[in-house]
């Protein structure tokens, strides 16, 4: 399951929606990514998502089939936000289930460290000295 | 015969140029570095922003390599340094 | 915040309470154990959980106190449910949130790991071929 | 003057005795050591489970070294290994 959408998610209804057909699941672990207010030494007041339409759904899906191949996991799903994000707003959800707990936290870092870096979305941060397309990788 | 390459701007480039896409012409064999070089000549600003950042390029919608040979139609993408996530 | 309860938990619910008071939260990781129907080569039909009532809740709060002090997270929330429990249903939910990820992944997985090895609870399986206390760790 | 210990069971160990909890007497200087003889002398079904399983014991809430001393009133808990998470 991947999403790239406006609207915010439900951890809840997500994490049931993915778990959904697997009665051999035992462990699901979760990475939320939110809006923080504070970044390398600035104050934020907000943030704003753009995406290169087409090739950031690809490389999701693409992300997606990966970490299924090189993890014994069940299932992967990747939600992520676009537009304006408020401060303590949700930005990305991760969710990986899996039959063990080691396999899932594995693929799950892995997940949301390789979106970081080849998934063709931007980030913009308003602060108040103004406002910065965030150029570097955390 | 004239050939056409799309070539799309995203985040602080589309800021910078206030566009988010324009199209090329060329004549002949044209590769990715070729064309990208034209397009820091047709917008100098752009130049200072490859120079210093990590920049990657797409075509059609897959990273490249610069020395990939384009063809009529191509979609190219100029990808500032990303940053999605949180 | 430590839970020992009978109900079941939201995940959603349960992550908004802990980032609640945080704006400087960028990440949350969640790890949720459930109910599996297979495990070591048996079919189970359900579980129960049993717990030192007392022990159990103390040693969840030193579990949580070692977490906060070891790693550096903003805040630890960990739920266990007791009684029976039916094949995909939840059994147990860790909330780490942090400012940075790779705190709040370690810091998660530590937990769970932790919990398994030092809190007094004790797993029942229900499999056809009778019912059996776990007494090994996974 | 006779001390009492409070002796909790859990699991396995609460089904095979078919008991939750008892109170043992004692009237000198008792160690854990020495209350886990007598518990098994009490209940042999028990001597089976200790030897052949990595258990526990907690007096007051606390995990706790054989050579513990008691004294009156502390709770003693039997914990059989542990096995909560999923």
């Amino acid at each position: 399951m991947i999403k790239l959408q406006l609207a915010d998610f439900n951890i809840e209804e997500e994490t049931l929606a993915l778990r959904g057909p697997f009665r051999n699941t035992g462990a699901a672990v979760v990475f939320l990514g939110t809006a923080r207010d504070f970044s390398k030494g600035k104050d934020i007041k907000g943030l704003e998502f753009e995406y290169y339409p087409g090739m950031a759904e690809k490389s999701l899906e693409r992300l997606r089939d990966r970490t299924l191949k090189e993890f014994d996991v069940l299932d992967v799903g990747i939600i992520h936000r676009f537009g304006k994000i408020e401060i303590a707003e949700n930005i990305v959800l991760i969710i990986v289930v899996s039959q063990h707990r080691k396999e899932a936290f594995k693929a799950c870092e892995f997940c949301i460290d390789e979106l970081k870096r080849s998934v063709p979305i931007w980030k913009k941060e308003f602060t108040v000295d103004g406002d910065v397309w965030v150029e570097d990788h955390p | 015969m004239v050939n056409m390459i799309k070539v799309l701007y995203f985040a602080s480039v589309k800021e910078k140029l206030g566009l988010g896409s324009e199209a090329f012409e060329y004549k002949n064999g044209l590769t990715l570095s070729l064309l990208i070089t034209r397009i820091s000549e047709k917008h100098p600003e752009l130049r200072t922003l490859t120079a210093t950042k990590r920049f990657l390029y797409a075509v059609n919608q897959e990273v490249s390599d610069l020395s990939s040979t384009l063809k009529d139609g191509d979609e190219v993408a100029i990808l500032p340094p990303l940053s999605g996530g949180n």
